[in-house]
């Protein structure tokens, strides 16, 4: 699909319109505690989306880095809910097969929803099973961590099922949100 | 109700190719020519030219018009151009009405057709309302010879000494204990680095000692009455418990007062004052002031009078009671200035919480050579800084606190940064969104400070924390920003942090303006009649605006606005005289049922009511014609002349037709 | 001409925003449905309840109402007292037989040429849907 | 004082969390009812997939709130508090989305309306439970312990109704009507990293020894949470430091305020043990 026509998703999602008001300031990507790994930042994610360079924009680390702390969002000068854009671009990027593939929370995020669609309700190790298949050291170098919760009676593998676990994993994927913003 | 046969001319404008192409103009005359009592119906190429206008005084002549329509543009344009020849051909000008073609038709209608309709309507409405206009008059009333100045910083005192000059009585108001406001605070101003004392300090004296000026300091002005020419003002004089006249400003009696721990609000809290004080050194008058609230006599009935023992001029005087005064004046000027905004609340910046963090105005009274340093930029620990951040916009640019820019702190904030380098020669960062330097020199001199090696990292500071990286760092602030050009987020250790807040209206200035009968903007600055074509003048005669009350600037606009404001009052005041408004309020005593509905709607207070022949009476110096009163009056007593409803009804009548 | 309905619509805009709103639409050459015919009063205050109704009466298909923001009125308040009694007139044309709808006031600020644009092409818009003024019947018959 | 009470999936395994809450209710007349059959909220993970499935999800705790007969919900977690009242927001204005999730709520005979009320514990004993109840049932003297507020970045936000976003003091005035000292610090809500901890660990642990280098400067002698991530996060992320800092959640804290148990409020449960220092003061 072609940048512009991205760039037109972009927009007329529920917030898009309001990186029209970024005054490129920085104060985001300054607050954000990830800043550091982040090779974009969410204020050059913007200046990206505006000039129309979606690729670069949908195919970024940035948003995956994201841990929605919300710190961007308290400081932000021209009250841009940059959060939510961080949301919508990782929606967007799945949508359009744009999820950068080296990122290691977009599975994260995987191994979390198929826990939830399977069980109801997570467990962490349940979650970490999952994702440990994909990112083994990431999981090996919390084996240590899992013996000591053992330890204290603090691990449950799996999570309690519960009756509602058809329901949410017949819950359609992928259906459009329309907000009143 | 009509007199006179009535002789209506149409005249329909081509405004070059601005109307006709669109407007199918010969059609509009046609249809015009067939309209009531129309005598005459012509078009021509540009209307408002000189031809144009001949035109209309040859057919008022020639063929004894007595109503005459033009169709062209906006009425803002070109009625008071129509109405002009009108009189000038000998009829009323308000027999004059103008339909507006090229703004509300041609302009911005994409149909040929359309347009041309649409024209021909509003010329029919125009001529159907016309049929009923009344001849209106305005009286002419003398001015009075003297000037209100509210406010006396450097606009206020600008405005003062430019209207003195030409030879007028100037009241001048200012409500602390000295002039001067904010500019007698700095040390040195941008961007030629002038001494703000030197250029200050003889305006101040000028002020204080020229004849035609009365200088009422520790004042301020309660009630104001009247209008354009005529203005009744009220001033209350607080109680400065000195005696203006007898003391010589020796400042022995601050010397002995006992009361020293007052935070001294002129030094920004940053030093201490007594209780009898003056605000500064320079202060204009020298009279000090007692401080009602701490000094031990008057705020706790405590013996004391050290000040009275030692004043050999026997000057103070713990019975004075707060004075008023009545004064007239044919003009008022507003220089109510501005106040810096208050960074507590940007909480992220560490303001009230981390005590190397200061303001602006804090900044200037550090380097002031009368400041609490004696101009020595110190921290608190009395150590000059290593390492200074300057933070831009702080509380600008912001839709959470003031969205527009504050327009002076870009430079005064990079005057700072040559301060602090020249100073101290400690590493300077400034953190900017963008530089804003738009002024005789300002690039010049921004130019100059990045070569005397000042850090300019453009981004927003997200936080100051007294969290260090390095634990060598400890005990010092962090800055932490995005530098937006590079993408590095940048964590900087500073022993210094300046707070480049933004300016907004001071304190009471929306009183004022209520007092004055000028609205404010969204944002509480006075709003001028028109930004480019009158900023300083306002909708309500007779008043002006000066300065940082209007909206932020720097000095060097201040003064010419101040300069603007004089001249515009001085102007007023020498015509003379002026006219009354002639479209307002009219009450008809024969219908009204002095059920006084229209005092209560009216604005302006420009109603009584007549108890001894039961009606209500509109006094046309007041009544600004906004037709309240005639929309609320029940009996269909009051009427805005030249808004009448019958004027309005035939108007609408014809369209529907 | 075509058959659609064009409709005839007043309205009545305060000189000091709404007209000058119009104006600068004009001289933006922001172009809108030719339905509109300005009455230029001083004020939103002004409006006389009577002028509405005459106005629905002589057959208007829609009355549109523009005034300063609130806070901006060059008459201090003049505006907010239109606001109460134009909801008030709403209410009486309603009582007449006319859809409220066919009533709108709006605020839009002398710098707001796009504004005065966007409200003129939606209010003839919604009046379009709406239909001709039931007076228009009558006036025929 | 009854409360409808959403757990959420990290509250079971946090470090006596459940202990500690269980025991303050018992103490203090709290009726903490759980919502039959919850589900996950969909944290931050949802939001960040499938728009749609995160809202159906916290529609469905909304739903079963309401046909418990409940309006209010309590939480332990600031993700869930977070998201919950996100979702709340945009459910109560967006009454189309609400009636499409009712759809599919309907299959399981379920149906939610209107705005609810999203409280976390914190709330509850600060603001519910009378100041004075607390101080009569004190029996422990730690005027001078100094705790350290460590309230994570979501708790405020984005609202800060609550509290402010940047400088809140809920939590502070809360220990410090228990008893205890609170320590003026500048980590109150700076991210922990928490969610990325797994993945991006480096990271994440520079973030946590910012928080717990700022708390020891301050001296503060413990850290005390009121989210299960934090808690996790923080405790385990000390590994390997000299003299690490404990880390009880504030319910533990307030159980020991109130002469309970260290065992029965879950203390031993915590990684960087307290005993040390709980011996020593008390
Ligand atoms: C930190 C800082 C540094 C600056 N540096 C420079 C610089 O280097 N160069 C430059 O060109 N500009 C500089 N400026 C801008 C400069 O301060 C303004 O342009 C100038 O002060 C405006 O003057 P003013 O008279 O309009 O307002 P003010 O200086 O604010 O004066 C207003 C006066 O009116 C009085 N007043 C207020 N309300 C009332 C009332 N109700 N009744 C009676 N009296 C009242 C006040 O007490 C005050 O005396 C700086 C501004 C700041 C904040
Ligand atoms: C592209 C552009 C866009 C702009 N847009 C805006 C805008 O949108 N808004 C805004 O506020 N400002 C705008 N400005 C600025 C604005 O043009 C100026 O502020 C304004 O025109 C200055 O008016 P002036 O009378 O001082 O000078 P000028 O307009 O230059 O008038 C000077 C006059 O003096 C005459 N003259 C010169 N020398 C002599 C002589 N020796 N003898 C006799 N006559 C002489 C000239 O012929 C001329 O008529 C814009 C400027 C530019 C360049
Ligand atoms: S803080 Fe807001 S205005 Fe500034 S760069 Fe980020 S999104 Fe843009
Ligand atoms: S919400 Fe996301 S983008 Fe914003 S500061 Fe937190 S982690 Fe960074
Ligand atoms: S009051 Fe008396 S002592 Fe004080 S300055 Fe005036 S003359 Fe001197
Ligand atoms: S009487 Fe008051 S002002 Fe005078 S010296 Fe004593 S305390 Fe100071
Ligand atoms: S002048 Fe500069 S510092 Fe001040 S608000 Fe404008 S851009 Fe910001
Ligand atoms: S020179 Fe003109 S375009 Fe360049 S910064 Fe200055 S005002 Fe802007
Ligand atoms: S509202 Fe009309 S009738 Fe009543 S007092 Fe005023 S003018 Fe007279
Ligand atoms: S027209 Fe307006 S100002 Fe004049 S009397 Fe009537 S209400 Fe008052």
């Amino acid at each position: 699909m072609d940048e512009k026509k991205l760039q037109n998703i972009f927009y007329n999602t529920s917030y898009g319109k309001k990186i029209l008001k970024c005054i490129q300031c920085g104060t985001c990507s300054a607050s954000c505690p990830l800043t550091g790994l982040m090779e974009h930042g969410p204020r050059e994610l913007f200046a990206l989306i505006r000039d129309g360079d979606m690729e670069l924009a949908l195919r970024s680390e940035t948003p995956w880095y994201c841990v929605s702390c919300y710190q961007c969002v308290v400081r932000c000068p021209q009250e841009i809910p940059v959060i939510d854009l961080m949301y919508c671009l990782k929606r967007m990027s799945r949508e359009y097969d744009m999820v950068p593939v080296s990122h290691k929370i977009p599975d994260l995020y995987r191994a979390f929803s198929q826990a939830v669609d399977h069980h109801g309700r997570i467990s962490e190790a349940m979650v970490m099973a999952n994702y440990g298949i994909l990112h083994p050291v990431d999981a090996f170098k919390n084996i240590s961590m899992a013996l000591e919760l053992l330890k204290r009676k603090r691990l449950e593998f799996f999570p309690r099922q519960i009756i509602g676990r058809r329901w949410v994993a017949q819950l359609p994927a992928g259906e459009k949100v329309r907000k009143n913003t | 109700m009509k007199y006179d046969k009535l002789k209506i001319g149409v005249y329909i404008c081509h405004c070059g190719m601005n109307i006709a192409p669109k407007v199918d103009v010969e059609a509009v005359v046609e249809f015009a020519k067939e309209l009531d009592h129309v005598a005459i119906a012509r078009e021509y190429k540009f209307m408002c030219s000189n031809p144009g206008q001949e035109l209309i005084k040859n057919d008022i002549k020639e063929l004894g018009l007595n109503r005459v329509v033009v169709a062209s543009c906006s009425p803002r344009m070109h009625e008071p151009t129509f109405r002009k020849a009108c009189e000038k051909a000998g009829i009323n000008p308000h027999y004059f009405q103008m339909a507006n073609i090229r703004e509300h038709s041609s302009w911005v209608t994409k149909d040929s057709k359309e347009a041309t309709a649409k024209a021909k309507d509003l010329v029919a409405a125009a001529v159907a309302r016309v049929a009923y206009h009344r001849p209106l008059h305005s009286r002419e009333m003398a001015v009075k010879k003297s000037i209100l100045v509210i406010g006396g910083g450097i606009a206020g005192m600008q405005s003062a000494i430019s209207a003195a000059d030409s030879g007028y009585k100037v009241y001048l108001v200012e409500r602390e204990p000295s002039i001067g406001g904010h500019m007698a605070k700095f040390d040195k101003t941008f961007p030629t680095l002038d001494c703000a004392a030197c250029i200050m300090t003889p305006k101040m004296v000028t002020v204080g000692q020229h004849e035609n000026i009365e200088l009422l300091t520790y004042s301020e002005v309660v009630s104001l009455e009247g209008f354009v020419g005529n203005f009744k003002a009220k001033i209350l004089k607080k109680p400065r418990y000195v005696d203006e006249d007898k003391c010589t400003g020796c400042g022995v009696c601050m010397e002995k007062c006992p009361i020293k721990k007052i935070p001294s609000e002129f030094n920004e809290r940053l030093s201490n004052r007594t209780a009898i004080y003056s605000p500064f050194p320079q202060a204009v008058p020298k009279t000090p002031v007692i401080d009602p609230e701490r000094c031990r006599v008057l705020a706790k009935n405590k013996r004391c009078g050290a000040c009275e023992k030692f004043c050999d001029a026997g000057a103070i005087d713990f019975e004075q009671k707060p004075m008023y005064l009545d004064i007239e004046v044919g003009a008022v000027i507003v220089s109510t200035g501005f106040k810096t905004i208050d960074p507590t609340s940007l909480v992220n910046y560490g303001y009230g919480r981390y005590p190397e963090v200061y303001t602006s105005l804090e900044f200037e009274r550090l380097n002031n050579a009368t400041g609490p340093t004696s101009g020595k930029i110190l921290m608190k620990s009395g150590k000059p800084p290593e390492k200074v951040a300057i933070i831009h916009c702080v509380g600008s640019r912001d839709v959470r606190y003031r969205k527009y820019c504050s327009r002076v702190c870009c430079m005064y904030s990079i005057k700072f940064a040559h301060l602090v380098r020249e100073k101290t020669g400690a590493e300077v960062w400034e953190f900017y969104i963008d530089i804003r330097s738009p002024g005789k020199l300002y690039e010049e001199f921004y130019s100059r400070v990045q070569e005397e090696g000042v850090h300019f990292v453009r981004g927003r500071v997200a936080e100051v924390t007294d969290i260090p990286d390095n634990q060598e760092d400890f005990g010092r602030l962090t800055v932490v920003a995005e530098n937006t050009l590079t993408r590095q987020p940048k964590r900087i250790p500073v022993d210094m942090v300046i707070l480049s807040v933004g300016l907004e209206p001071a304190d009471g200035s929306e009183d004022v303006a209520r007092l004055v009968g000028v609205s404010t903007d969204g944002d509480g600055w006075l709003t001028e009649l028109h930004a480019k074509l009158a900023p300083v003048a306002t909708p309500t005669g007779g008043i002006f605006l000066a300065g940082c009350c209007q909206g932020p600037k720097d000095i060097p606009d201040t003064v010419a606005q101040a300069m603007a404001a004089a001249g515009e009052a001085a102007s007023l005041l020498s015509k003379g005289t002026v006219s009354t408004r002639t479209e307002i309020s009219y009450i008809d005593p024969d219908l009204c049922a002095g059920c006084q509905t229209c005092l209560n709607v009216c604005a302006y207070s420009a109603i009584q009511f007549d108890a001894g022949r039961g009606v209500s009476v509109v006094n046309e110096v007041l009544c600004q014609g906004c037709g309240s009163c005639s929309a609320a009056c029940p009996s269909g007593a009051a009427s805005v002349k030249h808004f009448t409803d019958k004027q309005v009804m035939e108007e609408m009548e014809a369209i529907l037709n | 001409m075509s058959d659609e309905f064009e409709p005839k619509i007043i309205a009545l805009v305060c000189n000091w925003c709404t007209c000058t709103a119009a104006d600068l639409a004009g001289t933006l050459r922001l172009a809108y449905p030719a339905n509109i015919r300005m009455i230029r009063l001083m004020c939103t205050g002004m409006i006389d309840s009577k002028y509405v109704l005459k106005a629905f009466l002589d057959g208007a298909d829609g009355v549109f109402i523009g005034g300063c923001h609130p806070g901006d009125c060059h008459y201090i308040n003049g505006n907010l007292k239109a606001k109460k009694r134009i909801s008030g007139i709403s209410k009486i044309v309603e009582q007449f037989g006319f859809d409220p709808e066919r009533l709108r006031l709006r605020w839009i600020g002398a710098s707001e040429g796009p504004e005065f644009q966007q409200n003129m092409t939606e209010f003839v818009e919604s009046i379009k849907a709406l239909g001709p003024t039931p007076v228009r019947d009558c006036m025929i018959l | 004082m009854k409360y409808g009470f959403f757990p959420g999936c990290s509250y079971n395994s946090a470090a006596g969390y459940r202990q500690s809450v269980d025991a303050i209710n018992r103490l203090m007349g709290i009726d903490l009812v759980e919502i039959p059959d919850w589900n996950c909220c969909g944290a931050t993970a949802f939001f960040s997939l499938d728009e749609f499935k995160a809202l159906a999800l916290t529609a469905r705790l909304f739903a079963l709130a309401q046909a418990s007969g409940f309006r209010e919900i309590v939480t332990v977690c600031n993700a869930c508090y977070t998201t919950l009242r996100k979702a709340n927001q945009i459910l109560s204005s967006n009454p189309e989305t609400v009636s499409r999730i009712n759809e599919e709520l309907s299959k399981e005979s379920l149906l939610m309306e209107g705005d609810f009320s999203v409280r976390h514990y914190l709330d509850v004993l600060y603001n519910d439970v009378p100041a004075e109840k607390w101080s009569e049932n004190l029996t422990e003297r730690l005027k001078d312990y100094e705790v350290a507020c460590y309230y994570g970045c979501q708790f405020t936000r984005p609202w800060g109704d609550i509290d402010h976003m940047e400088q809140p003091t809920i939590l502070d005035r809360f220990i410090e009507r228990l008893g205890f000292l609170p320590v003026d610090h500048s980590a109150r809500t700076i991210c922990c990293g928490a969610s990325h901890a797994i993945s991006y660990a480096k990271e994440c642990g520079l973030l946590i020894s910012r928080i717990i280098r700022e708390v020891r400067a301050k001296g503060g002698r413990v850290i005390t949470t009121i989210c299960p991530l934090c808690q996790f996060n923080l405790d385990s992320g000390q590994k390997g430091i000299r003299n690490p800092i404990p880390v009880p959640f504030f319910t533990q804290l307030a159980g020991l305020a109130l002469g309970i148990n260290a065992s029965e409020l879950g203390l031993d449960k915590l990684l960087v043990p307290i005993n040390r220092i709980l011996s020593r003061k008390l």
